[in-house]
């Protein structure tokens, strides 16, 4: 199917599905039941699912390639969201050419950092990116936005006003970013019994285009690029010796990765037309790189996996509350109560950083690939437990 | 005329005299060793060749072009393939893999962006890369990760695909060092039969004198950055400058 | 089927997205078309509290959610019922919001922009809040209520110190309870004048940043007009942790006063190293050298310990304040958690309250309804003496405190004392005051929601 | 004049700071080839020591004071620290102030303990993994720790001031006609760590041990060929650079007032002193700590801001950048080690 092998495109299907259905599939709790804390099928948390998942896709190909450890990606996707919001601020709401300009931009910029920053190789290519990363978030953050030349709007972030120019803008267009009038924030409530589910039309953007880049980086990563990438990684000097510079491929992986990077910042951007600086500092760009190695480092599906399990626990995790806690335990006698949630309080709420700091040594020390690794020894574990009860019955019918 | 011309290259490190005056001239179609006690500067030699050390004075000409200043790959696009001392093979990657980043090499020059082309649906690099499998007798092991080889078919692998650019000079460093007897000696044969049935030049710097021995045509004698003797192997094995440099006996 | 679109002009058509191919069954169960964003149809109705819980502000942020319970527990008539009694609006009534029970939600602001409207929108789109209450820097109110005003719910603005709030941002649905730069610098004026004398040089150092910049911008232009000079102001990155490389060239630059305007632990690390460089100690141009830091909260008294000693500041309320409001609010939360309110939890606490008043007062949860019932509002009896919250630009007009780090505090709640209750009156100001946007500044449409 | 010499003490001073943790980061590095990013966790935590100890020594027993009142108007609880009835009410309080330097006797064991339990506990298993996997397990942990320590001291910061006498200014100009005030901690941290440095490098020069490392960090196959059982030693030597940041910490706690994330506003700051001085080479972090202490400095001062705005704010990300593009192995690196 469109030019992959059997088992890519099934990869591609299974991921199709599940992000079609993703608003049943994260919402498995009933809306008034107590587990509906665990829900995560609301628009804010899909789209950020989907718009980190494109820029860890990005930066897999780049890391997960090529071993290039750039600590400085979140600057592009900051560049793409600032580019998008001066779009919507200067020209129209629309996010076609948001998007686009995005891309362009953040690409531009991954080019002359990547052109830079790749004369250096292993942790000294990562404190330049990281030094190039945190010059362009100080400058956003209070450099570029002082009165007399407010690029970014600093601490607040870029976002438009109502005096803004919006020269393409026309009543009757929703006052919100939109696809040709289709408001991103659009939403179709569907009440099914006591489920709830919602269909977001800025979700469903953001699926098709992750959808697209998917596609484009299982191409990549089965091509010909894609293999002189992982050449880098496995063996420059023969790299070298076999008449092939390293620099331009891995250039052009900086670049496409920066592209993503700036693909998901437009995005973002998209969703919510406000561009702040924070999600250009260095933990930002850490923070894809945990998603990255937590869901597996150079394969497919892991860094979207990576990526939705961190933002899972940032947005359900922080919000279970002491209050939450008592009403879930409230079946048992309140001194077991009481100690259940002295037990748990730690751990859920404002200590959210504290298990998902766990949890990330508990995937490392386990699973050295990552959760892909988690899901493929899973898959076996049923595979074989399958075979066993198999043979176990085989066993049990000659005996009868 | 030599494909390789090797004119009073001197390099030196810091106080250490590693290269003085080095000439050399290695004829087409042949295959040439070049052999020296430890420190001689037979490696020294060996990367200004390659573009990995840029020497003081002198020159090195490859058919006729200098090499001193080019970077490795584009001295390799020129058609010298080295071959090193551990073999340099591409671990993560599979043996068909690594058959076929050289071959794309030879086709596309040093850079090609091809993002989103499948590389298993190029058909002339599959069959070329096939065909070098094949010749190298490693075609049931194209799935495997070349990391997991032995050392020996790491290094019959790294030769492979040296040759899969058809080099019109290729460099051995040592190629059996580390080796078992039985490794050395498929090597040797290895080595041999490429040079029967390709139009190559080969220039081998070796401690072992059995491969030495075996395969090369004309022998050079490095000691002490300078070269001894330069000539036909039954020549140099009654050398008496040669037994002085190598076993400390006095002629 | 119901169908939120967060978008002020364009409603998009059911048909639409009906089109796209989502056709029903009809087993689904149908909810009749809201009238505005969340309109609670149980009988329950969820407020989202959304504050700092990690980061280094998460002590603050923790202060404001205690607060905050305290709010919902007295307006569900659990506990003593705290500032309902003194409240000079008798609209609530202990029995919740219109007779639904009150409940809540709580987020992570994680003090960034883009993780608070994360958060507020979790509580928005996944629990139904109907209002967002809290936080604790200006980025984030700022940020935050622009997204409400888009979501078409209530802000409540926590802890929030820039003109910028309620001046070139100010939203209709938004609200601000807190104080502001202008009215720090407008309050502490007269003080310095009278303590320090019209023959100051005032050295400032300046956070690099929107809130930074309007409040030093604030206090030079208050000193100035009472006779001051400003040697020079330096502007100091956020991310600093260290200022001895700012506060030595102080030393000679023949400054007389300080001025930090810092927050957090800028201020408490600022200040910390001034007077390590022994600047409290040193006589310029004839007079003992002093410090300001505009902008005190408790917490940053806590951290900075022994040095805030004499060193004068402003706030938007203090336990110690005496009047019947504050009195109950204290004992309520004191005998509760078992330590005196924050300024920024009293704030949270009378920022539930006041909505819940507004939506019993307007009889709906509208957040159009609500806004009107809260413009040109004027009350007393929680805690900050008589207050406005005006209509021109949603700010809380009420008396400002000077406080002072006092020189032997009994316990360590007492570390600040009031020096001066500033009038409403004197840090009043135009609603078109330069600062604050001037004429451009809106407020816009309210909006609520679908 | 005066402003200059001011300058190059802050500078001296934050620069003792970042030599102290890089010197920690680039041993763990050049012995165990490891990146730890919980470095600036064990910095932070020994910050911490001092803050316990002191609250540990201000332990009290309550008794009521009737006369008084606390804020809810009831009688007032006055706290008598233990160490104050045991010892008097001055020794008492003379041992409090000094809870500090004190401190340091608690950190020394408590930071080797530690060094030795993460070392075998964890970053033992991951020295033949990824550089990748060495950095999400150790920045897991980095979250691990300082979130504990906001569990327990909550996250605003906590003053821990130095003992009275050690407060205040010293004139260190006096005795060359110059007016240069500087605060006595900060003169005392930078003796310190100028101690503790010559301590790590003497130890490594002129011990048996110390060579034996210095040899692993060059080659460490050959030196375990040789039948030295280097990994015990490379345990010793994770203990140690713990040991350093730990005092570090310990000492910096008066400067500024520890809170559970300096280690982090640390982490990346010493990341790019020991990539600057060059990786894996001790002398290399001390030169690259100083040097960026110092330009830090000057980059704050109003001259250097008015002529280049914001210059104060990336004075340290574009150093690092020239250096490493002028310099490909920093200031003083060795080729091969840290390259892939």
């Amino acid at each position: 199917m469109l030019g992959l092998n059997k088992k890519d495109s099934t990869l591609l299907i299974v991921v199709a599905v599940l992000t079609l259905f993703a608003p049943f599939i994260l919402n498995p709790f009933p809306a008034d039941s107590a587990l509906a804390q665990f829900n995560a099928g609301y628009p804010d948390l899909m789209q950020r699912f989907v718009v980190f998942g494109i820029f860890a896709i990005g930066f897999n190909i780049l890391f997960g390639l090529t071993g290039y450890l750039s600590f400085g990606h979140a600057a592009f996707l900051g560049i793409g969201s600032y580019a998008a919001v001066w779009v919507f601020k200067l020209f129209t709401y629309n996010v076609v050419p948001a998007v686009i300009l995005a891309v362009i931009i953040a690409s531009i910029f991954a080019l002359a950092m990547g052109y830079v920053s790749l004369r250096r190789s292993g942790i000294y290519f990562s404190i330049l990116t990281l030094a190039f990363a945190q010059m362009m978030f100080a400058l956003a953050y209070s450099v570029l936005s002082n009165p007399k030349f407010n690029l970014t709007n600093g601490e607040t972030g870029l976002q438009v006003y109502a005096d803004d120019p919006q020269m393409f803008h026309r009543a009757g267009l929703p006052d919100l970013p939109h696809l040709f009038g289709l408001s991103m924030r659009a939403t179709y409530d569907l009440d099914i019994g006591a489920w709830s589910f919602s269909f977001n039309a800025g979700y469903y953007l953001c699926a098709v285009v992750m959808m697209v880049v998917f596609y484009l980086s299982i191409r990549i990563f089965r091509s010909p690029f894609g293999m002189m990438l992982r050449a880098i990684k496995s063996n420059q000097t023969r790299l070298n010796y076999t008449g092939l510079s390293p620099r331009p491929y891995a250039l052009a992986a900086f670049v496409i990765s920066g592209a993503y990077a700036g693909l998901a910042g437009g995005l973002m951007a998209a969703m919510d037309p406000l561009a702040g600086a924070e999600r250009m500092q260095w933990t930002a760009s850490g923070e894809v790189v945990l998603m990255t190695i937590l869901g597996g480092t150079g394969t497919l599906i892991g860094p979207v996996l990576g990526a939705g399990f961190i933002k899972y626990f940032e947005n359900i995790f922080s919000k279970i509350n002491d209050a939450v806690l008592h009403q879930w335990f409230a079946f048992l006698p309140d001194g077991m109560e009481d100690f259940v949630v002295f037990i748990i309080h730690p751990f859920v709420g404002k200590g959210w950083h504290l298990t998902l700091g766990i949890l990330f040594m508990l995937v490392v020390i386990f699973l050295p690939g990552g959760l892909v690794e988690g899901g493929q020894r899973l898959g076996k574990w049923i595979k074989s437990r399958g075979k066993s009860e198999e043979t176990d019955k085989a066993k049990i019918e000659p005996a009868e | 005329m030599g494909i390789l011309e090797v004119k009073d290259v001197s390099k030196r490190f810091g106080g250490l005299k590693a290269l003085s005056d080095v000439n050399l001239s290695v004829a087409e179609n042949t295959v040439h060793a070049i052999i020296g006690p430890n420190g001689a500067g037979k490696s020294t030699l060996l990367n200004c060749f390659v573009g990995k050390l840029i020497p003081d004075t002198g020159s090195v000409m490859f058919d006729g072009q200098s090499v001193l200043g080019r970077k490795p790959y584009e001295i390799n696009q020129m058609g010298i393939s080295r071959v090193f001392q551990t073999p340099e093979i591409f671990g993560d990657l599979t043996v068909m893999e690594n058959m076929m980043i050289p071959v794309f090499a030879k086709r596309d020059g040093h850079f090609q962006m091809n993002a989103i082309g499948d590389m298993m649906k190029e058909k002339d690099i599959v069959e070329a890369a096939e065909a070098m499998l094949v010749d190298m007798n490693m075609a049931d092991k194209r799935h495997m990760h070349a990391a997991s080889m032995s050392r020996g078919d790491k290094r019959r692998l790294e030769i492979g695909m040296c040759l899969a650019q058809e080099p019109r000079l290729l460099l051995l460093d040592e190629p059996t060092a580390g080796m078992a007897r039985a490794d050395t000696n498929n090597t040797i044969d290895l080595l041999k039969e490429i040079k029967d049935q390709r139009d190559i030049t080969i220039a081998i710097i070796e401690h072992d004198m059995h491969v030495v021995f075996s395969l090369a045509e004309r022998i050079t004698v490095l000691a002490q950055g300078t070269p001894l003797v330069e000539d036909t192997p039954q020549n140099i094995k009654g050398h008496p400058k040669v037994r002085e440099a190598y076993l400390g006996e006095t002629a | 089927m119901s169908k939120s679109n967060f978008t002020r002009r364009g409603v998009l058509k059911t048909g639409t997205v009906a089109g796209a191919g989502l056709a029903l069954p009809t087993i689904f169960t149908a909810q009749s078309a809201a009238a505005f964003t969340n309109e609670p149809t149980g009988g329950t109705v969820t407020l989202g509290f959304n504050v700092p819980q990690t980061g280094p502000y998460a002590d603050e942020g923790n202060d404001e959610l205690l607060a905050q319970q305290l709010a919902v527990e007295h307006l569900n008539g659990m506990g003593d019922g705290g500032c309902l009694n003194t409240f000079t609006s008798k609209a609530l009534k202990g029995n919740g919001i219109l007779g639904k029970k009150v409940e809540f939600v709580t987020g992570d602001t994680q003090t960034k922009s883009d993780a608070a409207r994360a958060s507020a929108k979790s509580m928005i789109e996944k629990d139904g809040a109907v209002m967002i209450n809290g936080g604790s820097s200006s980025g984030v109110a700022v940020a935050v209520q622009g997204l409400c005003q888009e979501a078409g719910v209530i802000f409540m603005a926590g802890l929030t110190h820039s003109n910028d709030t309620t001046g070139k941002d100010r939203k209709k649905n938004g609200f601000r309870h807190f104080f502001n730069a202008y009215m720090s610098a407008a309050a502490l004026a007269p003080v310095l004048a009278k303590e320090m004398g019209t023959d100051r040089r005032a050295y400032h150092l300046t956070a690099d940043y929107t809130w930074g910049w309007t409040q030093q911008e604030s206090i030079q232009a208050a000193t100035e007009a009472m006779g001051w000079d400003t040697v020079t102001n330096v502007m100091t990155p956020l991310a600093s942790t260290d200022f001895s490389s700012y506060i030595a060239p102080i030393l000679n630059s023949g400054a007389d006063t300080l001025v930090l305007n810092h927050y957090g632990g800028n201020m408490i690390n600022s200040l910390t190293n001034a007077v390590q460089f022994g600047l409290l100690d040193k006589q310029v141009n004839g007079k003992d050298f002093k410090i300001i830091v505009p902008l005190y909260s408790e917490l940053m008294a806590a951290g900075a310990g022994e040095n805030i000693k004499g060193v004068l500041g402003s706030m938007n309320y203090n336990w110690q304040l005496q009047n019947e409001g504050s009195a109950a609010f204290v004992k309520s939360f004191g005998e509760k958690y078992g330590k005196p309110p924050s300024n920024s939890a009293q704030t949270c606490y009378a920022q539930v309250l006041l909505y819940a008043d507004a939506v019993e007062r307007a009889g709906t949860f509208n957040p159009c309804g609500v806004v009107e019932a809260l413009e040109g509002f004027e009350f007393d009896g929680l805690g900050n003496g008589p207050t406005l919250y005006r209509a021109e630009d949603h700010q809380c007009f009420k008396d400002v405190l000077v406080v002072r780090g006092a020189e032997n505090p009994t316990n360590q709640y007492d570390t600040l004392e009031i020096v001066e209750v500033t009038p409403a009156a004197q840090v009043s100001y135009e609603p078109n005051h330069p600062m604050f946007g001037g004429d451009d500044a809106s407020l816009g449409e309210c909006n609520p929601g679908a | 004049m005066d402003s200059i010499l001011l300058q190059i003490l802050n500078g001296l001073d934050k620069g003792s700071a970042y030599a102290l943790i890089a010197l920690g980061l680039t041993l763990i590095f050049g012995t165990l080839g490891v990146v730890n990013f919980a470095h600036g966790a064990i910095f932070m935590l020994g910050a911490f020591c001092a803050v316990t100890l002191s609250k540990v020594l201000q332990l009290s027993f309550v008794t009521i004071d009737e006369t008084k009142k606390d804020f809810l108007g009831n009688p007032l609880k006055v706290e008598t620290p233990y160490v104050e009835a045991w010892f008097g009410p001055e020794i008492g309080a003379s041992i409090i102030d000094w809870a500090v330097p004190l401190s340091i006797l608690l950190a020394i064991p408590v930071m080797i303990a530690l060094g030795l339990l993460m070392e075998r506990g964890l970053i033992k298993h991951f020295y033949k993994r990824e550089h990748a996997d060495q950095i999400l397990v150790t920045f897991g942990l980095a979250i691990v720790l300082q979130e504990i320590v906001k569990y327990y001291f909550g996250a605003n910061p906590i003053q821990t001031p130095p003992p009275d006498a050690l407060l205040g200014v010293a004139n260190l100009g006096a005795w060359f006609g110059l007016d240069l005030p500087y605060p006595i901690w900060r003169i005392v941290y930078f003796c310190f760590a100028a101690l503790i440095i010559f301590a790590v490098f003497a130890f490594l020069q002129f011990t048996t041990f110390g060579m034996v490392v210095r040899a692993g960090m060059a080659d460490r196959e050959t030196v375990g060929l040789l039948g030295i059982n280097i990994d015990r030693r490379f345990t010793i030597m994770f203990a140690i650079a713990a040991c350093v940041a730990g005092l570090a910490g310990v000492m910096y706690a008066p400067i500024n007032p520890p809170n559970y994330h300096m280690g982090m506003d640390f982490l990346v700051l010493s990341f790019v002193v020991v990539v600057v001085g060059g990786m894996g080479s001790l002398p290399g972090a001390v030169l690259a700590g100083f040097l960026l202490g110092i330009l830090e400095s000057f980059a704050s001062t109003t001259w250097a801001t008015t002529t280049i705005p914001g210059i104060n704010q990336i004075i340290i990300y574009l150093v690092a950048i020239i250096v490493l593009l002028t310099r490909p192995r920093g200031l003083m690196g060795r080729k091969g080690v840290m390259e892939e």
